[in-house]
């Protein structure tokens, strides 16, 4: 297991005044990505639904403290792929997957994987804000708990460091006994991803964290990705080419064949490169704008 | 979780109480089941029973005398009440009888008609005679209440009237003595046949039903004492195995003369054996 | 250095292997009773088929289980009677007031009927049965003796039904989309227009489902038809004449039947559940089939 | 303009509309007219008996005089241990069906089939069942325990079905987030689901126990008529619901218990109504805002 050889360390203080052991950057300064350490290997996956293939054999690495972007038109599995990294295309019962996916060099569908520990080192943020309707403290604590963080104290102060890199300390030091649900969409959101940040994850999968907000509260966690970046190793889904082209340094564009209605990894690389110089058609028409 | 804890607290507390409970109370309980003519002497006797050996409870439950057979056979009632002699396929039991008692013929007590012959009951019965006016009554349909199918009333009604039941042409079809009063009481025109001993003391209670005279015999204890009344059966307990201990006792009990007030009191002849 | 004081996650597996296998217990547990019951209702009659045909259950003379004739028949006409009437009547009084409540009344008035239909789905089958037996029953003996009589049981049990039957009719109405009704609105239809050919149509299948469910009730309900059926086992011949029910019959008879009388009762127990699955089947190929 | 749209159906249709808003008035009057009468009838018989005495004095001279205590201990008792039976095998396969095994599974589809086929079982096959299996076989004989046992048969399949309905209408996103937490099965089923389903498994309850407390075939053969204050729970016990119907078929001039009876059993469904109702109310604020 890499989780006992790779000792996580985390402070009780601000994470910007003591990095922990593979931070990359200060979080202020925006995305520092130049070591292609891929982190994530995928090898020829491919997802088949009920016995209908919904992804083709696709093959890419996701590179360490980078943001990924997974771009396309809708139904061309980038959503199947993201939740394929952690798993959680298990609880899907009629799902089958083929293929390799190695996370630190470990295979996750092998046999001996430990999901619960696979699904804390990747942490994910839906679509649609998912607090649970709890309190806002329990919110993050109950996963703690379940990861066997019981000491009150460890627990109040790792709620409090997360809320504070999320943004959120500020707006609800004082309710924090008030149920989650009672936040706006934004915070509920934000919220999400400190629950995420709490259990200290290598890499977060975000399925278009920004598509059910309102423009200045996408505009806020947009902001968070962006600081986030470099700490953590980030794959998201987005639908806005704009958003996708500031924040990224990777990006991925799938497409989805007409009339097999398979999904396929079309173009892989630098966001630069996707953005301003594809080398496929199709790319080139989708990002400006002309298909999709 | 600290509510599956407390129901798990509280299952186990009450599987705990109960098993002292059921421990305590099975050695001095009593289960009598049976004939609904008998339950409410048994209840009675029950009752002074009890209260000469302290500690013993005694349940009585109805439901006809096959089922106080049924129920002895099965282990299920100590002792079963059966009203009427038993029959050759129920020799296995051991009977005893505590009391005798008579079927009588009830109507409301503002029905006009005070007798009925022999004939005239079984057209009654049979359904060749369908209004009161027919024998001497009040313009009125006739509404005949029979007993359900495995009552020992029924057997004994229809052993002396030589009828089978497939030939009474019933309105209402009734299980215990009581139901019959009850629906009698509240149908000016209905007619029915019960334990004369539970008709008896509930007309004298003031409830409206009257006892007919049937072919010239009144319906009363003293004709049912004295054997001019043809339609009479004894009132039996039975038991499995020959009775011993606290079943013992209590058939003893039942027979001896200090429960003759209680006999008499439903209007029973008490039978004795010492 | 709060993280990895120890690691719960291979304890919570386990936990969730042994949770799964305590609630497969009590599942396997809650399945076989209705196995138990089947099989022992087999058991039971089992004496009685081996030795009568199986047709003398409907051509035998009568109900004379003592003089060794066993019809069944004339309950089974009687359950239906009662229960089919009992459906006639509660079908249209039921949607009536499930229609009153959403399109008629006012929001008040629709909340205090709603109340009072709710306060009657708990009053128990008994006491309707009491209440008819003291008061419908001697009304009906003025207007027709004897009173106790099919038309008796059929009203008991159109009050009993009519309850379940309003609230399943109401709760499917209630779920019809609003769109759907602005839309009918908007095109000019009258209000009957509306529910005619909008509500009732998009509701039919909860109101179906409502609808088997009371018709099981009524198969089913022994004591409040018991109490007033007068149980005079025949073929009705017409509304005032007294009627015994299967249920009625196993609870007059059971408690003093032997040998055969007894497996008899058993029989007709089986013929009972047998009316009923026969039931389900139906209500579940409705459900399938005629969905909206 | 408005005249081309005016055509000489307009009236029939006006008409079949008034006609139809009249039946359904005169039903509405109908069914509340007569379910108002039973109401009066019920409280108009039942009010003069009903005391305080009445509840706390056990019943004499076969319910005619007295009162009911014993009774009410007995539908208590007969109520606790049918819920006590029921409970946990019934919202085990709740979950089981709804969170740990696939609903197409063959033992899911098994088990669903058998709950809905108990589901539709006639009361009085119950009470047929539990006769011989908990009174003869067991050895229960007629007691507070074979009638509970009966019963707890009996709520079985609404049990599941409320508390399996409450668990599918808890978003999968909840389920979804958690597991992408790493989170447990079982962790997420108390912390996150249970809390949300908790409403809706507090009205099974409630439609269990308002079954259960009405119920008098499935009780006549298990646990008795007997009508004493019950010593244990192998003692026979008489529930109110078969009170209300021995007093009014089997004893001439116990119609004025009977319909006081009546009245204490509909109140007393109303009350746990009510109590369960706020119970779970509580119970969920304070799951929501706890720790």
């Amino acid at each position: 297991m890499t989780m006992e050889t790779h000792e996580i360390k985390h402070s009780t203080q601000s994470v910007c005044e003591q990095p922990s052991t593979y931070t990359l950057g200060p979080l202020q300064a925006g995305p520092y990505c130049c070591i292609p350490h891929p982190v994530i290997q995928v090898k020829a996956l491919s997802l088949f639904y009920g016995g209908k293939c919904a992804l083709d054999t696709v093959t890419l690495d996701i590179y360490r403290g980078c943001i990924t972007v997974l771009i396309g038109p809708s139904g061309c599995g980038k959503t199947s792929f993201l939740s394929a990294l952690n798993r959680l295309t298990d609880l899907v019962p009629s799902c089958r997957v083929d293929g390799t996916v190695h996370v630190e060099g470990e295979n996750i569908f092998g046999a001996h994987c430990n999901l619960q520990q696979l699904r804390k080192r990747i942490g994910m943020v839906f679509q649609k804000p998912t607090p649970f309707p709890l309190s806002i403290q329990r919110n993050i604590a109950l996963p703690l708990r379940e990861h066997g963080v019981t000491r009150q104290a460890d627990i109040q102060a790792i709620t409090e460091q997360v809320l504070r890199d999320v943004g959120l300390w500020d707006e609800v030091c004082d309710r924090l006994d008030a149920p989650a649900l009672s936040l706006s969409g934004g915070q509920q959101q934000r919220l999400c991803i400190a629950r995420a940040l709490a259990l200290n994850p290598q890499i977060l999968l975000m399925d278009e964290p920004c598509s059910a907000l309102d423009p200045i509260a996408s505009g806020v966690v947009e902001e968070l990705i962006n600081r986030l970046s470099g700490r953590y190793t980030i794959v998201i889904v987005t639908h806005n080419l704009a958003q996708a082209r500031r924040i990224a340094n990777y990006a991925a564009f799938f497409w989805v064949k007409e009339r097999e209605r398979i999904g396929h990894l079309v173009e892989f690389g630098r966001c630069q490169h996707i953005f301003e110089t594809p080398s496929d058609p199709l790319t080139a028409a989708y990002v400006s704008g002309a298909t999709g | 979780m600290r509510w599956m804890k407390s129901i798990g607290a509280a299952t186990i507390m009450l599987v705990l109480m109960s098993l002292t409970l059921s421990t305590f109370a099975s050695s001095h309980k009593l289960v009598l089941t049976g004939s609904s003519t008998i339950a409410p002497l048994a209840i009675e006797l029950g009752r002074r029973f009890e209260s000469l050996h302290p500690g013993v409870r005694v349940d009585v439950q109805t439901g006809g005398s096959s089922r106080g057979i049924n129920d002895t056979r099965k282990g299920v009632a100590d002792i079963g009440m059966v009203s009427g002699v038993l029959k050759s396929a129920e020799q296995d039991l051991q009977a005893f009888a505590i009391a005798l008692d008579g079927v009588g013929i009830i109507v409301h007590a503002s029905n006009p008609v005070t007798t009925l012959t022999n004939r005239q009951i079984v057209g009654i019965f049979t359904g060749r005679i369908t209004n009161w006016q027919e024998v001497g009554g009040h313009d009125a349909r006739i509404t005949l209440v029979n007993k359900a199918e495995g009552r020992s009333t029924l057997e004994s009604f229809l052993a002396y009237f030589q009828l089978k039941n497939s030939e009474i042409k019933s309105h209402i079809v009734i299980g215990d003595n009581q139901q019959g009063i009850k629906i009698v009481s509240g149908n000016p025109h209905a007619i029915g046949y019960v334990s004369i001993g539970a008709a008896a003391y509930d007309a004298q209670r003031g409830v409206p039903i009257k006892l007919l005279t049937m072919d010239g015999v009144a319906a009363t204890v003293a004709n049912v004492r004295n054997g001019t009344y043809p339609l009479s059966r004894p009132l039996n307990l039975v038991t499995r195995l020959p009775p011993t201990g606290l079943v013992k006792q209590f058939i003893d009990f039942a027979r001896s003369k200090q429960t003759h007030d209680l006999v008499e009191a439903q209007y029973f002849v008490p039978v004795s054996v010492d | 250095m709060i993280w990895w004081k120890h690691s719960i996650s291979f304890l919570s597996a386990s936990i969730d292997r042994w949770f799964s296998a305590a609630l497969r217990i009590g599942a396997l547990l809650a399945a076989l009773i209705m196995l138990f019951i089947l099989l022992f209702l087999l058991l039971e009659s089992w004496p009685v088929l081996r030795h009568i045909a199986l047709m003398r259950f409907f051509t035998d003379e009568a109900w004379h289980p003592l003089e060794d004739q066993y019809n069944l028949l004339p309950m089974v006409t009687g359950t239906l009677y009662a229960s089919s009437g009992a459906l006639l009547l509660a079908i249209p009084l039921g949607i009536a007031s499930a229609l009153f409540m959403i399109f008629y009344a006012t929001p008040r008035t629709a909340v205090l009927y709603r109340r009072l239909i709710e306060l009657l789905a708990g009053i128990p089958s008994v006491v309707f049965g009491f209440w008819g037996l003291t008061t419908l029953v001697p009304l009906i003996n003025q207007w027709h003796p004897p009173g106790a009589s099919l038309l008796a049981s059929i009203l008991i049990l159109t009050l009993m039904i009519l309850p379940t039957l309003a609230l399943t009719s109401y709760a499917a109405l209630v779920a019809v989309p609003k769109d759907y009704l602005q839309a009918a609105v908007a095109l000019g239809l009258s209000r009957w227009g509306m529910i005619y050919g909008v509500a009732l149509p998009a509701a039919r299948k909860g109101i179906v489902a409502g609808i088997l469910l009371a018709a099981g009730r009524a198969i089913g309900e022994t004591m409040a038809v018991l109490m007033v059926a007068g149980n005079v086992v025949q073929h009705a011949d017409s509304l005032f004449a007294p009627i015994r029910t299967l249920t009625a019959n196993i609870a007059l008879e059971m408690a003093y039947a032997m040998g055969d009388h007894r497996a008899v009762l058993f029989v007709s127990g089986l013929l009972l559940l047998l009316l009923v699955i026969a039931l389900t089947i139906i209500a579940a190929w409705f459900g399938k089939t005629h969905h909206v | 303009m408005s005249k081309l749209f005016v055509n000489k159906d307009k009236m029939s249709y006006l008409l079949r509309d008034l006609t139809i808003q009249v039946l359904i008035y005169s039903a509405i009057v109908c069914v509340s007219g007569v379910f108002l009468w039973i109401l009066f009838d019920l409280i108009r018989g039942g009010s003069a008996l009903l005391s305080w005495q009445f509840l706390t004095d056990v019943p004499r001279d076969a319910g005619r005089a007295g009162g009911i205590s014993s009774i009410l201990a007995s539908t208590l008792l007969v109520l606790l241990i049918a819920l006590l039976a029921a409970l946990p095998i019934s919202w085990a396969t709740a979950i089981l069906l709804t969170e740990f095994i696939s609903a197409e599974s063959p033992f899911g589809r098994w088990v669903r089939y058998s709950l809905q086929v108990l589901a539709c079982v006639p009361s009085i096959i119950f009470g047929l069942f539990g006769y011989a299996f908990f009174s003869l076989y067991l050895g229960l004989g007629f007691s507070i325990l074979s009638g509970g046992l009966t019963l707890a048969c009996m709520l079985l399949p609404i049990l599941v079905s409320t508390a399996e309905a409450g668990l599918r209408a808890v978003p999968e996103s909840y389920r979804l987030s958690a597991v992408a937490l790493g989170m447990s099965r079982a962790a997420t089923l108390f912390h996150v689901l249970l809390p949300v389903a908790a409403p809706a498994w507090a009205a099974g309850l409630l439609l269990g126990i308002g079954r259960a407390a009405a119920e008098t075939a499935a009780l006549m053969f298990t646990s008795g008529y007997v009508d004493r204050m019950p010593e244990s729970l192998l003692d026979s016990g008489r529930v109110l619901a078969l009170h209300i119907f021995d007093l009014s078929m089997n004893v001439p001039g116990g119609d004025a218990p009977a319909f006081a009876s009546a009245l204490v059993l509909i109140l007393l469904l109303l009350v746990i109504n009510l109590v369960a109702m706020r119970f779970t109310y509580l119970w969920q604020r304070k799951k929501l805002n706890a720790e």
